[in-house]
């Protein structure tokens, strides 16, 4: 059969521009000449101005997690019964005596306790006031897991700490800080995704790489077994499978047992789609004309297919990265993904499941703010970045 | 004028992409006559197709038509100027193939892929026509078999998939027959398919084009089909006409570098040619024309003095050349002439 | 080892059948083929230039893919005078043989386009021939790309740029720079010309023409189009569902049409001249399915000068006239041209 | 076409029978096996049971036989409506899950009627009106429905329906209509409560299928075939509704195959915060519990009825294209 033979012009829209042309006019055409696809690629991505906002958003949410301990003054794990359902609180710049200070600071508390429904509020008490500090010194910890050091970014002069908390994003039932249980938390949730989605990609690339670039017989068991796997509703089989962790694991055991179910259906996406990419790769005349050049297998896999799909598979990981964000969330909500005392996004949400807790302390749906504005600012780079790597974008 | 269907004057459409604005349609003028076929020829990239889209006021965003008249003749009374209309009003769509029909490149992708060819044909014979359902269907039949479909009946409950190439495009031109339009336009409607077939299709079209009296506008860039085809021809290259006359001048007395250099270009299978002329360089960026003549930088006549943008101008009978030495080239002979 | 007669390709009964297979409940199975090539035979001179011409879907891109042997032939023998290795049937030989042999024998491709990796550099695309058989590297390398770059009539300046900055007809001279690279023997151009533009097509042509004299190459000539084929070919062979029909001298063929098919391709190509009176001799019907030929002749149910025994024979392709080859029974009786 | 339904059956049914093995082996997970932990639950409430009902139980599941014998068992007697024993309730798993998994279907078919009114007509403004401030909006709304877990909007939603109307959102019936035989009324309660979840589950899953429907109206809008319409001189309305907008939905239908899946995981979680009676608390409360008859039950009952959807929709897929109709 002879391929698509289209005669005289190649079919094309009158207007379309040339590839070059598509990249916009500013930059000299000399310059696009000699970029390479990957620049060009960037030159496009670099245009995306929300997905290149949401790549800032995601870096700095990543530093806030590598740098929870130092961020913050509270383990976030102590208890502290004398401050439980603190509201987030407010700095200010004007002291005890009600005069302005260059230092910010937090007003005292006052607890009361509602005498018919025994629930505890809290007022602010303009009479005392108390200083924030930069620098000082709490509880140790390793900075990067490497650097002993008890040095915190802020806090309340350690001498306070029995009269007074400084909880930016309140504390929660046990009076725990909601500011350094959220930032412990990302690193959790925003690392279990990444570990997942590898462990899908490793899976993905070999099993779809040999699926597509083989076919026949093992091509065809490993898409039956995709099927299988994509028509399961994954939540059921998430939380059954999860509930069958044995209960005297580790909590590091644990985070990989759960990091692994995660990717049980992530890696048939990612199969599927290194699959087709090679299929398609493979009829590409420009592969045949490698080949024809005296290119080897190796050669022809790894300079010619594989470069032609990276930037795809990038695009696709980064879109998949907030659906593993979103199924750790929700496994661990259920009490069925990572438990106490690990900290993710997820276990805290968990302290918000009784609607009547929410009520009363609504800041404990915070985290939830977290993973919306993680799973958004993922959705907003993956498109940029596959708009970017497809070079005939609408 | 008594015999002037349709006039398409001072026509500009540009496109609005991101990358910059593409001048697609740069000041066109042209006229086609009653019952005649004018032949439009050009290379990828030149506005042909996008000229069509404007006669039939269907010019879609990014694209705009920014100035012009394309005045429509076909009523006894005064003329419609179509660009002038609302492109989704109902004057405008009364014309659209009721008095204005056209088949497209690719007889394929032209067919909905989920609708039978009978839904799709009935439905203009209902909406121009004003038939009933059964009637319409009758009327299918009938003109599926004017264009030599065996089985019309049959035929009707079928979908694009099942027909050849042929075929779909025989569907395509008993459709734009149905309403027995007085202009057809054809924008290239044999690229997608093979000689033969081609064959077919063009004895077809000149059939149908003596049986219905219509007037044939007919988009290609093949210099073959066009001297097989059209009265009259007009050369355009980027947005422009650079050439317009009958087409036995544009063969055999052509005036303008491009259509020379063109003619000369073309490998023939009915005379043995020794070596082809060139035209050297590429087809310019459509977003990125050459000031000047635009033809300028692959010009054999090119004089650097000379450069500036030359007017359309008549040198003689019916005979347009957007050329400063129009006069001087036409005095050489064709290639047409050299080889017989 | 040279042949006698000067031939480098001598291509015998040559089939290449694709399979159509039918999804059943478990696995698929093939329920019938469709026979893209079957049975070509014909034999390629030394610095010849042969055109194979076909509408779409009658084998042509195939029969030169099972050649080169990008696609493995269901039957049949290519033997190819090997400039290093002497005689070869390319039919039998192996991934590891091919390599080898594709030092001498390529492939210029219809899509310029598709056709070069859009994330290499000119001077990577059309180096990696010589990187690939490790015969050139460093500067040698570079100063040989840029010797090709000047045949093909590209600036060697452009050497660091990528495919997207060339128009069509500028990557049709890198594919074909690239061809050249390892100094073939033979080069398939499988419509070499078709994607392009009008204008450009000439300067393309004129370049195949030139280089062909320049290196005494062999060339398949692959098109759909007359014009082309006899503007360039020496000989010309036509192909209809599979088979070839017709094959003779370009001007002997032109002028002494011997098959009715021939004929009726021919007829159809129109003349870029409008005084041109010419008998248009339109076919009937469709072309017949390559998975379902009709029975006898496949031409018989579109041949104005059918006879009952066109229906149930198959006419082989026999030579009519000496060295004009034509597969009709009535070759000799009937008057055929244009 | 019978043939493609056929054979598009036989996969269903290969796929259930695989289902069956996972539920299984889901079953079989936790230690120690489903008798013995019977036996210690009743132990440790002071029962004696007689040696001999223990051996029967024993045949009965086949404990000590290997474990192909021991699945083939539970799965005759699954095919029979026997799921065996809820640990945690004491009586048979179909008693309590025939009415849980009705009342799911009906929340997840609801919401799948949500989706589609909302998405469809919005992909097509969306892609008719490419990059208009409306268009801009739409996607943005459809990427944050994807990026809000559903059970963080249940919260929400709940906490804005507990604070400002003082009322419990969640639940499917009023107290009164809980316990009551069905009715006109019950029907209407029901209809009534099914709002909120319909809104909480569609959300996530509108986004995507908005977005499928945008891009695949943009891949048809400007196909020759809808040119084609146009120069008929259809009012451009029609020309969009009847053309584009048809081929588009067809990629469309086949989506509910894949998003199937997914929203069945909506559809739990959901039910969990909203506490509908579906089968979503149940599985929970089974896993936590390690009540492993009940949970396996209920996975395989919601992969079937996923698989089945699937094959609705395929089946639905090759009756409204011809495309697919023909291979």
């Amino acid at each position: 059969m002879d391929s698509i033979e289209s005669k005289g012009q190649p079919i094309k829209a009158e207007v379309e521009g040339a590839l070059p042309v598509a990249l916009g006019a500013g930059i000299e055409d000399e310059k696009i000449a000699v970029a390479s696809p990957r620049q060009l690629m960037w030159w496009k991505f670099r245009k995306h101005r929300v997905a290149v906002a949401s790549a800032v958003v995601l870096v700095i949410f990543y530093l806030l997690a590598l740098f929870a301990d130092f961020l913050t003054f509270y383990d976030p794990n102590a208890y502290n019964s004398d401050f439980k359902f603190v509201p987030p609180q407010s700095i200010t710049f004007i002291d005890a005596e009600g005069n302005f200070s260059l230092r910010p600071g937090v007003s005292g508390l006052i607890s009361k306790r509602d005498p018919e429904t025994l629930r505890i509020t809290y007022e602010t008490d303009p009479t005392r006031w108390y200083p924030i500090h930069f620098f000082v010194k709490g509880y140790s910890y390793k900075l990067l897991g490497l650097i002993e050091t008890d040095v915190h970014l802020f806090g309340l002069d350690p001498a306070v700490a029995e009269e007074m908390v400084y909880c930016p994003l309140g504390s929660d039932r046990l009076g725990r800080d909601m500011l350094a249980r959220v930032l412990h938390g990302a690193r959790i949730s925003l690392s279990i995704g990444l570990f997942s989605v590898f462990l899908s990609l490793a899976l993905g690339i070999f099993l779809g790489g040999i699926s597509g670039y083989y076919g026949g017989l093992i091509d065809n068991i490993i898409q039956r077994v995709i099927e299988f796997l994509r028509s399961i509703p994954d939540l059921p089989l998430w939380m059954a499978l999860s509930a069958a962790l044995p209960p005297d694991w580790s909590q590091e055991l644990r985070y990989f047992g759960i990091t692994i179910i995660l990717s049980i259906i992530g890696w048939t996406r990612l199969a599927r789609e290194v699959r087709g990419r090679f299929l398609a790769l493979r009829t590409e005349d420009f592969v045949l004309s490698a080949r024809l050049c005296g290119a080897k297998d190796h050669r022809i896999i790894l300079r010619h297919m594989v470069p032609s799909f990276t930037s795809h598979i990038i695009a696709s990981l980064t879109l998949s990265i907030p659906g593993i964000i979103l199924a750790e969330t929700g496994l661990s909500f259920l009490g069925l993904g990572l438990r106490q005392p690990v900290i993710s996004w997820g276990v805290l949400l968990q302290e918000a499941q009784n609607i009547r807790t929410v009520a009363l302390a609504p800041w404990l749906l915070l985290p939830g703010l977290a993973v919306v504005i993680t799973v958004l600012t993922f959705n907003f780079l993956g498109d940029g970045l596959r708009d970017a790597a497809d070079p005939f974008n609408r | 004028m008594q015999n002037v269907l349709l006039e398409v004057k001072d026509l500009h459409v540009n496109f609005f992409l991101t990358e910059g604005t593409v001048r697609a349609v740069n000041g066109v003028s042209f006229e086609i006559e009653r019952g005649k076929t004018l032949g439009v020829v050009g290379e990828s990239g030149c506005g042909k197709s996008v000229t069509a889209r404007a006669i039939l006021n269907m010019v879609r965003p990014p694209g705009r038509i920014l100035s012009g008249e394309i005045n429509y003749y076909g009523y006894s009374d005064a003329p419609v100027n179509l660009i002038a209309l609302d492109p989704e009003g109902s004057e405008i769509r009364r014309i659209r193939w009721g008095e204005i029909a056209m088949i497209f490149q690719e007889p394929m992708t032209s067919l909905s892929p989920v609708h039978t060819i009978g839904n799709q044909m009935t439905e203009a014979i209902c909406l121009h026509l004003n038939m009933p359902k059964d009637e319409a269907l009758r009327y299918s039949i009938e003109l599926l078999e004017r264009v030599g479909l065996p089985q019309p009946g049959r035929l009707l409950n079928h979908y694009r998939h099942e027909l050849s190439g042929g075929m779909r495009q025989r569907v395509m031109i008993a459709m734009a027959l149905s309403c027995k339009p007085k202009l057809l336009i054809a924008d290239e409607p044999t690229t997608a398919v093979d000689v033969t077939t081609q064959a077919q299709v063009l004895n077809l079209m000149r059939d149908l084009q003596q049986e219905f009296g219509m007037a044939i506008l007919y988009i290609t860039h093949d210099l073959g089909v066009v001297a097989e085809m059209a009265d009259k021809v007009v050369v355009m290259y980027l947005g422009e006409e650079v050439e317009g006359a009958d087409v036995d001048t544009i063969y055999y007395n052509p005036a303008h570098p491009y259509t020379r250099a063109l003619l000369r270009s073309i490998p023939r299978h009915d005379i043995r040619l020794d070596r082809l002329e060139t035209i050297e360089g590429n087809v310019p960026d459509p977003t990125n024309i050459p000031k000047g003549c635009a033809f300028h930088p692959r010009c054999h006549y090119y004089v650097p003095a000379q450069c500036v943008h030359p007017p359309y101008q008549q040198i003689g009978d019916g005979h347009w050349v957007r050329c400063t030495r129009a006069h001087e080239i036409g005095q050489q002979s064709s290639q047409t002439e050299q080889v017989l | 080892m040279m042949t006698e007669d000067g031939t480098l390709l001598q291509v015998s009964d040559l089939k290449k059948h694709f399979p159509i297979y039918s999804q059943g409940v478990f696995r698929r199975q093939a329920v019938n083929y469709v026979r893209a090539v079957d049975g070509v035979s014909f034999t390629i001179k030394r610095g010849e230039v042969l055109g194979l011409v076909g509408e779409s879907g009658c084998g042509k891109t195939t029969t030169g893919r099972v050649i080169l042997r990008a696609l493995k032939p269901t039957g049949g023998e290519v033997l190819f005078q090997d400039r290093d290795k002497g005689e070869v049937d390319l039919a039998r030989l192996d991934r590891a043989e091919l390599r080898d042999i594709w030092r001498n024998i390529q492939l210029i491709f219809q899509d310029p386009y598709s056709s070069l990796n859009p994330r290499m550099t000119l001077e990577q695309i059309v180096g990696e021939p010589l990187h690939n058989y490790d015969i050139l590297h460093g500067g040698a390398l570079h100063d040989r790309v840029a010797e090709l770059l000047r045949l093909v009539g590209l600036r060697p300046e452009y050497m660091s740029r990528y495919p997207h900055a060339f128009s069509g007809g500028q990557r049709q001279r890198i594919g074909i720079a690239r061809a050249l690279a390892l100094n073939p023997q033979m080069i398939i151009c499988d419509e070499p010309v078709s994607a392009l533009d009008v204008s450009i097509q000439a300067q393309i042509l004129n370049l195949l023409q030139d280089l062909q004299a320049q290196f005494q190459l062999t060339y398949l000539f692959i098109s759909h189009d007359l014009s082309v084929v006899r503007h360039l070919s020496d000989r010309v062979a036509v192909m209809y569902v599979g088979k070839i029909v017709e094959i003779a001298d370009t001007e002997e063929l032109f002028n002494s049409i011997r098959h009715p098919y021939s004929e009726a391709l021919l007829s159809s190509a129109p003349t870029p001249d409008p005084r041109a009176k010419r008998k248009h001799i339109p076919l009937k019907g469709e072309v017949p399915d390559p998975a379902n030929p009709p029975s006898g002749c496949y031409f018989h149910p579109r041949c104005q000068y059918v006879k009952d025994r066109c229906k149930v024979e198959t006419p082989p392709l026999r030579e009519t006239t000496p060295g004009h080859w034509a597969a009709c029974h009535f070759s000799e009786a009937l008057s055929l041209g244009v | 076409m019978i043939q493609f339904i056929i054979r598009r059956s036989l996969i269903a049914i290969v796929m259930i029978a695989a289902i069956s093995v996972v539920s299984f082996i889901i079953i079989q997970l936790p230690p120690g096996d489903y008798l013995t932990s019977y036996i210690a639950d009743l132990s440790a409430m002071g029962e004696r049971i007689p040696a001999e009902q223990i051996s029967a139980l024993r045949d009965a599941y086949g404990f000590d036989q290997p474990i192909h014998v021991q699945y083939l068992k539970w799965v005759g007697k699954a095919l029979r409506g026997d799921f065996g024993q809820s640990l945690e309730w004491g009586v048979p798993v179909s008693m309590l899950i025939w009415d849980r998994l009705g009342l799911t279907v009906i929340v997840g078919l609801s919401s799948l009627l949500f989706v589609w009114a909302v998405a469809i007509p919005v992909g097509v403004f969306s892609a008719t009106h490419q990059y208009s401030l409306l268009d801009y909006l739409f996607t943005f709304l459809g990427v944050l429905g994807l990026a809000i877990p559903n059970f963080l909007f249940a919260l929400v939603l709940m906490w804005v329906g507990y604070s400002v109307f003082g009322q419990n959102v969640g639940g499917l019936f009023s107290p009164e209509y809980q316990n009551a035989p069905w009715s006109v009324e019950k029907v209407l309660d029901l209809l009534n409560h099914l709002l909120i979840p319909m809104i909480v589950i569609g959300t996530s899953w509108t986004a995507g299928l908005i977005r499928t429907m945008r891009a695949n109206m943009l891949d048809e809008i400007n196909q020759p075939y809808v040119e084609a319409a146009r120069a008929k001189g259809l009012s451009e309305r029609r020309v969009i509704w009847k053309y584009p907008v048809r081929v588009a939905l067809n990629p469309f239908i086949s989506t509910v195959g894949y998003a199937l899946p997914q929203m069945v995981g909506g559809v739990l979680i959901t039910a969990v915060v909203l506490n509908l009676p579906t089968v979503g608390p149940l599985l929970l409360r089974s896993l936590l519990s390690q009540d492993m008859y009940m949970a396996g039950a209920i996975v395989m009952l919601l992969s079937i009825l996923t698989v089945i959807g699937t094959l609705i929709s395929d089946i639905l897929l090759a009756v409204l294209d011809p495309r697919i109709r023909l291979e």
